[in-house]
């Protein structure tokens, strides 16, 4: 078999997953949460049964919007779904290397959120201008310190392709994990608790109008727009998922076409996920959510320690420079 | 015979001009009726001209006599006259409250003097002062005239400073180079008694607009 | 080859010809005036484009001798590839803005004086010309400080207030100031070189000085960063831009600031030689701060032109990056990752140039239509100017460097710039170039909620007054000049080294020491820094794959769900119809950003306050202590005259 | 011929302008006289640069390039003053109508001043020079106080006072030089005509010189303007009829100067330029330096341009205290274009005070729409003034900071363009305070008394003229202008800058 022909094999695959196990991931979350706070919870298949409910309704749509308000949809999608080619998941096939690194894929995200914000924003309805600001201004926090613990990570790397950075500390992380990696890790974890919009810094659930961010924007959207947008949303919770359990455990990703590797790839890829599903289920059960404007200390110290991180390895790399 | 008396004279007439043109310097300074100003002018003039004339004798030379003539009609006759015609037609002859007073002004007159006495015979200067027996005295009457034009209020006072400035540099002339070409005499004299009848119409206009001829209410103008 | 120096004067020869047709023509019929005006600048720009895009390909560098008779001035002007990047920048916005200004200024109230404005858009963009193919630098000087007189023209004869008055006199003061420092340069270099043709200047630095060097270093960057816009000399951008008619803010924002690039680069490479990294790092320092300023400014700005100009100053900030990275490489002699830092930072000024002007001239087109500049009486015009909105958003998703647009172009290389500087054996160096990558993109995600918030202000929901109820849209020529503009974004954003290739030429006859071909960007269509921490970016690819995906996401929830209908209906508001009052504003979108920056966000008037006002002040206050020198009293004058005098006296024979 | 005509033509001009009752006649002729002088001036011109020095009426005059300088600049001013006169002096600032008997007066007063000055430049005896500047101080002064109101007699009487004071003392400068030239063997009848004392200049005592030449600077210094002694400067020019304070502030004070470098080229002969030059730099630099203050807090336009005026006598004495060629170029050249543009400043400031009906800026508004044409060439103008580029007065600064560089004078170039940016700053703003901002339209009260529109159509043309040409001289300079400037610095530094 060619390369080539493997290489789309994975990627048909790889995007397969994500699109399948995503709303999965997210009532696994649920149901966990559900379950630690004594209460029944939702069916596993829950996130299905919505997605079809919500592709068989009549799309009702404000008259104040335009174009933007119909297109958003689908340029979100697109956009995250275009962001989970950069995320390995269980096999490094996946990587189309000449697509991008962490810049475009943050860029991504970015484009993803802009529009979303952008179209809620046309209905003229205060919530919904109002959780699209509070997006922004959560972006803004998040976006840097993204970028800079992504970074981080790229350099002790040496490439800003995810692909690369997670094969090459998967090789040098059984050795010897060393302090800088470990904050920068902390750093990203933080962040992207951040970015997929949970607790502590947004609440999925909550439908109380005046404290939802992610959930504000979608007030005005019905029917397959709102499909598009949740599942979106979904895609986007697994892509970072992926991304930060990938880089935590690296192992278990396999170099090689074979259909065992790709199974044991997968099995790992699954176990890896379920368990930081639950481990965010158990955060989000502990932890409360903070005022919206202290949101920034917390993401202040995650840039804190993303430049501590920056320091310590510089120090530790002292060689290995051009010069 | 005449020759000689004015060869044994001059150096003592020479000398007892410079004292008296100094002292009507002074005068000046320390006078404030505005006739008596005037009068004490003429005199300097006149002293001027005795000196100008020894100098002329003494060197034979027709020019230096011709400017002590014009001098003499300029100096002693034409420009005290205007100014009196002014101050007759202004109805002000006395120099009330001004700025230095009187006294103040001779005591400073005095410091000047020794100041530039002093002056001239520093290596610099030297070289010029000692050729010339006026230089300093010169000196000091401009420096005289300036310091009463400085010190008082009334437009009439301040002509008269200036021509005594104007006497110390002829004072200067006539005894640095004996006296300039002709030409420039002519010129510069002409325009000595231009200048005075100008200066006089001003005067009058000063007086006609502002009532007065207090030079320090010419102060609107600033910044 | 003489057909491209027939074009470049033919070129020349028809801006003044366009400027005096328009104003004698303006005395007839104005609006006769305006076409002439722009269509005569047009075909100028065109022309010029050509004769500059012919040199960037071949290289056929040239001079001309210009009519002007001064002693001890060489009036030569000419093009080399640096200059020619420059002329091809220029021309480039210039064609659709000419095109778009035709409608513009049609649609001002009667009593602009167009004809004026005909005259000087067309010696402005002439004066920019000239001023990048300068070749000398008495002869630079004079076309510099003509460039910014007639750009204040522009400003106080559009509209006669006492704010374009302020304005245009900040202005006109702070780049005076500028161009001093940038006499005391030139004069400087002339010492050394004996001449003051740019020719002499070359390699200047061997015979001057270290430390006279930096000096030289520092007054260009005075001198150059005032008219960039430079945090803390920019005070005057925010001013100045919107006073002027939007075609013209089009041009001083997208061009003529650029010429300052031009200037900073001709003297760091050309005539010196950065002699320690420091010099890059303060840069580095200065353009990080004067990005973040401009851009937290922007998120508070209500007034859409003013708003704009911040996100130039934002941008000037962003192209100095590369500028400090490249000199930190050259003094560390890595000169071939400094040309490949120079070209980013071209490549992104043009980006800049393009995107900019789109939006200044979108605004515009808002403008002339509403009569406003202020977002909070906007809004809802999405659906009365649809044209302009498209146009519009694809400015902003540019601004905001979205993939695939030319914007993330220029920022992805910026970024990878940054990185490469991990490379040096400096901490310092790394830990600033690594911190000021993330502060970019800081800068980029305040960008993006800027522009939601202007894009969301002006377009989207209810119209917030009558203006923008009534509004309509613009004219054929101001959508064709949007149209070309956001075309050029998306091409440029897709095909990047088709515009690669030009400035890498460019920057080869900049820097002697260091040639640079498209192929260190490039690998195949992907771009690709070669040397440095591997990075891959094929805006090819994406853009394919964006189209694939979001067709797959049209047919997907038709795939899965049944086919339904599509209703529309009231905003949802608790049950009372909504009203436009409801509306999240402009203002309050922003505020939650004012809150959490606001130990960095001081108030707009901070640096006139704590550096130019105190200046202002002791000036005054010593000028008034001087006063009563001048105290009206004739004796105290006389008095004056004595003391020289006497002063004289004393010190010749003491 | 050239030359008897070159002093006729004042005087028949002056005397005709007495003649007609009628006042439609006095400006044709005033125009006329003018004009003719100027064509006059022009031939003369070409034979300066032929014969690089002319000499006439037995030796008394003396016209070299740098004489021929300073008439080209007294014709041309003349010319533009009578031009601007022609519409402006019939109308007086207060409304009221002018006598014929006045105006008569004040054409013959005019040409009187021209003719004064014409001598100063031209002739060869220094005597007769200090003669000549005292002449043009009786005259203009009666110009200077022509209104008759209170502040113009009072502005008159300190330029009298002052000014004779002053130039009491150059006249001990010249006696001083008498005197060393006759000490060093000089012929007396010769040792006041400058050509002859030029020939014997390196013989003097330096000693004699330089008291001589502190005199004379402190002297003509007061004339020209020059801080400390320039009181008289900013009450004059503000007083003084409009076209006179150009002729004032563009010709006079050049006269000054003239006189002024005129000698020193003498005092060099003995005493090396040094001296000289650091005695100029210094009252250079603090007449530049001493304008700002007073330029930022003016309140009054006609007092602001004469403070510019002060400023621009520092540049260019400035310019030749430098020494160097290229600078003594500059400030040549500099008497050139601050000469055009402070008349063109004036006319355009006399017709806004007339329009306005006041001088105090606070009070002129928005010129730009109520007169458009004035306040655009005021704005220019401004620009100009103050040193802008493409404009000529940039030029000629140019060469006189590249000069001070050239020489390492870095404390005497660096606060000169720190001056002139503050300057450029302080007069901008006075400037566009008074020509643009909110249109007037808007605010009934002050439309019903100010009509739109010009003052007159000779003011148009009067300040059309030199604007046009700092315009055509900052891009292009006249072979002929360059050799005249050319020939200037050689007589003054010996050698050209070319």
């Amino acid at each position: 078999m060619n390369e080539e022909l493997k290489i789309i094999i994975i990627i048909f695959c790889h995007l397969a997953i994500l699109l399948l196990l995503s709303p999965l991931v997210n009532s696994i979350i649920k149901k966990t949460k559900a379950l630690l706070q004594g209460r029944k919870g939702i069916p596993l298949a829950q996130g299905y049964y919505d997605l079809i409910k919500y592709f068989h309704k009549e799309t009702v749509i404000s008259n104040q919007t335009s174009w933007i308000f119909l297109i958003t949809p689908v340029i979100l999608f697109s956009s995250i779904l275009l962001a989970g080619l950069f995320v390995p998941l269980f096999s490094e096939f996946g990587s189309i290397k000449i697509l991008g690194g962490i810049i475009v894929f943050v860029y991504l995200l970015g484009l993803g959120r802009f529009f979303m914000s952008l179209a809620a924003m046309e209905p003229g309805s205060g919530f919904c201008g109002m959780a699209s600001s509070r997006e922004m201004m959560l972006s803004v926090l998040i976006e840097p310190v993204m970028l800079l613990s992504l970074i981080v990570l790229s350099l002790l790397a040496d490439s800003t392709q995810i692909f690369t950075i997670i094969s090459s500390i998967a090789r040098h992380n059984l050795t010897l994990p060393s302090t800088g990696y470990v904050l920068a890790i902390i750093a990203l974890f933080i962040i992207s608790i951040a970015e997929i919009g949970r607790i502590p810094f947004d609440n999925q659930e909550t439908h109380y109008e005046l404290t939802m961010i992610h959930e504000g924007m979608l007030l005005e959207y019905s029917g397959k727009l709102l499909g598009l947008m949740i599942w979106s949303g979904w895609l986007k919770q697994l892509i970072i998922i992926s991304l930060i359990s990938n880089l935590i455990f690296p192992w278990g990703i396999t170099n090689t076409f074979t259909l065992s590797s790709i199974l044991i790839g997968f099995i790992f890829y699954i176990l890896k996920v379920f368990i930081f599903s639950i481990f965010i289920a158990l955060i989000e059960t502990i932890i409360a959510k903070v005022r919206l404007f202290r949101v920034k200390d917390i993401l202040v110290a995650s840039f804190v320690i993303s430049v501590l991180a920056l320091i310590l390895i510089i120090q530790e790399s002292g060689k290995g420079s051009l010069l | 015979m005449t020759n000689l008396l004015i060869k044994e004279l001059t150096p003592s007439l020479l000398s007892y001009s410079t004292v008296i043109l100094l002292l009507m310097s002074i005068l000046i300074a320390g006078s404030n009726r505005l006739q008596s100003i005037v009068k004490f002018y003429a005199f300097q003039s006149l002293c001027l001209v005795v000196i100008t004339l020894i100098v002329g004798f003494s060197t034979s030379n027709s020019e230096t006599i011709r400017i002590a003539t014009i001098t003499f009609i300029g100096k002693c006759l034409i420009i005290p006259l205007a100014l009196n015609f002014v101050i007759n037609k202004t109805q002000v002859h006395k120099e009330v409250d001004p700025i230095i007073s009187p006294p103040t002004t001779v005591l400073i007159v005095c410091i000047l003097i020794a100041l530039v006495y002093g002056l001239t015979s520093t290596p610099n200067f030297a070289k010029i002062a000692y050729s010339l027996g006026l230089f300093d005295t010169a000196i000091s009457i401009i420096l005289i005239g300036l310091l009463i034009m400085i010190s008082r209020r009334k437009a009439l006072t301040q002509i008269v400073g200036l021509y005594v400035m104007e006497n110390g540099i002829f004072a200067l002339t006539v005894d640095t180079v004996f006296g300039m070409p002709f030409v420039v005499e002519m010129g510069i004299s002409l325009d000595l008694f231009i200048g005075v009848l100008i200066m006089g119409i001003w005067v009058l206009r000063i007086k006609q607009s502002f009532d007065s001829i207090d030079v320090s209410k010419l102060s609107k103008l600033k910044g | 080859m003489m057909g491209n120096l027939l074009l470049f004067k033919f070129s020349l020869f028809l801006f003044i010809t366009g400027a005096f047709f328009s104003l004698i023509l303006g005395f007839y019929s104005k609006k006769f005036s305006t076409y002439v005006s722009g269509i005569f600048a047009a075909v100028s720009a065109s022309l010029s484009l050509v004769s500059s895009i012919n040199i960037l390909l071949y290289q056929n560098n040239f001079t001309i001798k210009l009519p002007i008779n001064i002693p001890l001035l060489t009036a030569n002007i000419g093009m080399d590839p640096f200059s020619a990047f420059f002329i091809f920048l220029i021309s480039l916005i210039a064609i659709p803005v000419s095109i778009y200004s035709i409608g513009y200024m049609n649609s001002e109230p009667s009593d602009t004086p167009v004809h004026i404005l005909g005259f000087l858009y067309n010696l402005f963009l002439l004066s920019m010309i000239l001023v990048v193919s300068a070749k000398d630098a008495l002869l630079f000087l004079i076309f510099w400080e003509s460039m910014t007189l007639i750009s204040y023209g522009l400003i106080v004869s559009n509209t006669s207030s006492d704010e374009s008055r302020s304005a245009g006199f900040i202005y006109l003061l702070m780049t005076h100031i500028g161009s001093a420092f940038l006499l005391f340069l030139f004069l400087i270099m002339a010492n050394y070189s004996g001449s003051f043709a740019f020719e002499s200047f070359h390699d200047i630095y061997k015979t001057i000085p270290d430390s006279l060097n930096l000096l030289l270093f520092v007054f260009a960057l005075i001198g150059f960063g005032t008219k960039a816009g430079l945090v803390p000399l920019h005070i005057w951008l925010p001013e100045a831009h919107p006073a002027a008619p939007s075609h013209v803010s089009a041009l001083m924002s997208g061009v003529m600031i650029k010429t300052a690039i031009y200037g900073i680069l001709r003297i760091t490479f050309d005539f010196l030689n950065p002699a320690s990294y420091w010099w890059g790092i303060g840069l580095l320092l200065i353009a990080v701060t004067t990005a973040l300023v401009g851009i937290i400014y922007a998120s508070q700005e209500n007034d859409i032109k003013r708003l704009l100009a911040y996100s130039s100053i934002e941008n000037i900030g962003i192209i100095f990056i590369p500028i400090s990275a490249a000199i930190i490489f050259y003094s560390l002699k890595l000169y071939e990752l400094a040309g490949i830092s120079v070209v980013i930072s071209l490549f992104h000024t043009l980006n800049h140039s393009i995107f900019k002007g789109l939006l200044f001239m979108g605004a515009g087109s808002v403008i002339s239509v509403t009569h406003t500049r202020n977002l909070i009486k906007l809004g809802g015009l999405i659906k009365k100017m649809p044209q302009t909105s498209l146009f519009f958003l694809i400015g902003v998703l540019a601004v905001c460097a979205f993939p695939p647009l030319n914007g993330f172009a220029s920022e992805w290389l910026i970024f990878q710039n940054l990185l490469s500087l991990f490379k040096t054996s400096s901490s310092t160096i790394k830990i600033v170039a690594i911190i000021s990558a993330s502060l970019l993109g800081l800068t980029g995600a305040i960008c993006a909620a800027t522009f939601l918030k202007a894009f969301s202000g002006i377009f989207l929901a209810f119209p917030r007054t009558h203006q923008a109820e009534y509004a309509h849209e613009a004219s054929l020529s101001m959508t064709f000049g949007l149209f070309t503009s956001a075309a050029l974004c998306l091409l440029i954003g897709v095909l990047p080294l088709f515009v690669i290739l030009p400035i890498c030429t460019a920057v080869s006859t900049l820097m002697k020491s260091s040639s640079v071909t498209p192929e260190m960007f490039s690998d195949g269509n992907t771009l690709h820094i070669s040397n440095i921490i591997p990075g891959y970016y094929s805006p090819v690819l994406l853009t394919i794959l964006l189209i694939v995906f979001s067709l797959f996401a049209l047919i997907l929830p038709k795939l899965i769900g049944s086919k339904t209908t599509t209703r529309k209906d009231e905003t949802w508001s608790c049950g009372i119809t909504p009203r436009a009052e409801f509306e999240y504003t402009p203002s309050g979108y922003a505020q939650p950003l004012e809150v959490i920056f606001s130990g960095l966000h001081v108030p707009a008037d901070f640096y006139y306050k704590w550096i130019y006002l105190p200046i202002y002040n002791a000036l005054h206050r010593f000028s008034h202590k001087l006063k009563p020198i001048q105290s009206g009293v004739v004796q105290i004058y006389l008095t004056y005259i004595f003391v020289a005098l006497v002063a004289c006296i004393l010190w010749v024979s003491l | 011929m050239d030359i008897t005509l070159f002093f006729l033509i004042p005087i028949i001009t002056a005397i005709l302008c007495l003649i007609p009752n009628n006042i439609r006649w006095l400006a044709p002729i005033q125009i006329a006289g003018t004009s003719f002088l100027f064509l006059v001036v022009i031939r003369l011109l070409n034979n300066i640069l032929q014969y690089k020095v002319i000499k006439a009426f037995n030796n008394l005059i003396y016209i070299d390039a740098f004489s021929g300088l300073l008439i080209l600049l007294i014709s041309t001013v003349g010319l533009l003053v009578s031009l601007y006169s022609a519409g402006y002096m019939t109308k007086s600032p207060e409304g009221k109508t002018v006598s014929t008997w006045k105006l008569k007066r004040y054409y013959f007063l005019l040409n009187i001043f021209i003719l004064t000055m014409l001598t100063v430049v031209t002739a060869n005896n220094i005597g007769l020079v200090w003669v000549g500047i005292e002449i043009t101080t009786l005259v203009s002064a009666f110009l200077v106080g022509y209104y008759n109101k209170q502040t113009s007699i009072e502005a008159a009487w300190k330029y009298i006072i002052l000014c004779t004071v002053g130039i009491a003392f150059a006249m001990i400068g010249i006696i001083l030089c008498y005197y060393g030239a006759i000490h060093s063997g000089g012929i007396e009848s010769l040792s006041l005509n400058w050509d002859y004392l030029l020939s014997i200049g390196n013989k003097f005592d330096p000693s004699i010189m330089k008291l001589a030449f502190v005199f004379i600077l402190i002297g003509y210094g007061t004339k020209a303007g020059l801080a400390p002694m320039h009181s008289w400067l900013p009450d004059a020019h503000s007083e003084a009829p409009t076209p006179v304070s150009a002729l004032l502030s563009g010709v006079l004070l050049k006269c000054g100067i003239y006189s002024i470098i005129r000698f020193s080229i003498l005092a060099n002969e003995s005493l090396g330029a040094a001296f000289t030059n650091q005695m100029l730099l210094f009252f250079g630099i603090l007449s530049i330096g001493l304008s700002v203050p007073f330029i930022i807090t003016q309140h009054q336009i006609k007092r602001l341009l004469a403070y510019s005026s002060l400023e621009h006598i520092g540049i260019i004495v400035t310019g030749f205290g430098i020494g160097n060629p290229i600078s003594i170029f500059g400030a040549l050249f500099h008497m050139l274009n601050h000469a055009m543009v402070k008349t063109l400043m004036f006319f355009s400031a006399g017709n806004l005070a007339l329009k306005f009906q006041t001088k105090d800026m606070s009070k002129i508004k928005c010129a730009v729409n109520i007169m458009p044409f004035t306040g655009t060439v005021l704005l220019i103008g401004g620009l100009a003034l103050a040193g802008s580029p493409p404009f000529s007065v940039f030029l000629s600064e140019f060469y006189i900071i590249k000069a001070g560089i050239f020489e390492k004078h870095w404390v005497i170039s660096t606060l000169f363009l720190l001056f002139l940016v503050i300057i450029f700053g302080a007069l901008m703003h006075h400037i566009m305070g008074v020509t643009l901002g909110n249109n007037l339209n808007n605010t009934t009260e002050e439309k019903a008394n100010i009509q739109k529109g010009e003052v007159s159509k000779s003011g148009i043309v009067a300040s059309l003229i030199p604007l046009l040409i700092i315009c055509l001289l900052g891009v292009w300079m006249p072979q002929s202008l360059f050799k005249l400037l050319n020939a200037s610095v050689e007589i003054i530094t010996g050698k050209g800058i070319l």
